[in-house]
């Protein structure tokens, strides 16, 4: 699936998106902010503080809880501070 | 007859006036129209702004702004209805975002306007990089703005 | 700094967008502008509407607005503020009152805004009279005005 | 003292504004519409229904019951309809 970071989070990882095959044991959106924050120093830091981040499956808001299955894009970022 | 429905994320500074003509233009029904005007202030929390920096998520931003829209003309008997939000470098005194809300009467134009503005805020996925001689920031959001979204949430 | 407050009771049209550039220019303070533009309908209550004719009481149209204003900018962290209000003839289409309010945030624009249409409608000393088909007559006051003035005054 | 009329009140007195020196028992704005309403067939018309008249003292409103004493202007007129 496509994972794409918007503003301090892409800064943090040093990248706006990538293509990733997470493991079957990674079913919420909250499992996915883990398995990311493990794969290097780059994406702890980005992830330290998973209340500070946001998400979106496929363009909508959703919850730490909600299930990542045929997900096409994920989307992660720090609260929206547009208006 | 659906409500003229405009949105448009643009790098563009946008003319109030002419979004203002272009919703009422040859309409009699209309009797009230807000505006909400959102600009870039030189100084925030006590220390110089030199610039803002809006990024925005393209595809979602327009789905996130379009769905609100349409909650708004569920809501609400609008005329028309506008929004308009920008993106890239903005300096001082530069406009970021425009609410147009048409309607009969004065209620509904500016409840649909606050209510639009406040799940702007809280929910269109832009985010503001402060520019200051301090450096560069990425502006943290306002602890009421996500307070101001909700109280238009149904019980 | 005293709030820059301009008040004027006019036979012709307004420019929305010059006055909004009149109260926001040069300014680093204003995060955010609302306006209210009151619009002859062409239809009200069913039935074709021609053209209003706005009476006024000369004088204390401005001092009754002007008092109002003065609340607005002690009841809320106003950059400025402006209302015209037109008097005469004016077909549907045409403006009538202009409302524009600056604050470094959205809540006190909106705010002050809403706060000071629900005075104009109930307290300004204006009338309109309506021509239609069936002649002229004097527009009857809305039941909800002297309510949604009356939600302002504090217990 | 100046006494003023606006929208129908006006149009039925026939005349926007007028000098005239109420008697003393005419004590307040209330007194006033009564004495006023007993002046001749328009006033009697324009004043029918007193609770759809408002009144303003020298660019102020004011209420039935407010003392018409050292006033130099009175206005009467209908619930405003601007805005």
């Amino acid at each position: 699936m496509k994972i794409v970071y918007f503003a301090w989070v892409r800064e943090r990882i040093g990248k706006a998106e990538e293509m990733l095959d997470p493991p079957p044991a990674v079913r919420t959106i909250g499992d996915l902010i883990g398995w990311l924050a493990g794969r290097g120093e780059e994406y702890a830091q980005a992830f330290a503080a998973p209340r500070s981040i946001r998400a979106a499956i496929d363009r909508t808001h959703v919850k730490p809880e909600t299930a990542i299955a045929g997900a096409r894009e994920i989307a992660f970022f720090p609260p929206m501070t547009g208006g | 007859m659906p409500v003229p429905l405009t949105i448009r994320i643009q790098q563009n500074d946008f003319d109030v006036a002419a979004e203002i003509a272009a919703l009422t233009r040859g309409r009699a029904d209309i009797g009230a129209v807000v505006n909400f005007i959102g600009i870039c202030r030189g100084r925030d929390d006590g220390h110089d702004v030199t610039a803002l920096t809006l990024e925005h998520y393209p595809g979602m931003a327009e789905a996130e702004i379009g769905r609100h829209a349409d909650e708004a003309c569920k809501r609400w008997p609008l005329a028309g209805l506008t929004i308009i939000h920008r993106h890239g470098r903005i300096e001082p005194g530069e406009n970021i975002v425009l609410v147009v809300t048409a309607s009969a009467h004065r209620e509904a134009a500016f409840q649909a306007a606050e209510f639009l503005m406040d799940y702007l805020k809280a929910n269109a996925p832009f985010w503001k990089r402060e520019e200051s001689a301090q450096g560069t920031a990425w502006v943290e959001a306002r602890l009421g703005d996500d307070a101001a979204a909700a109280r238009w949430t149904k019980p």
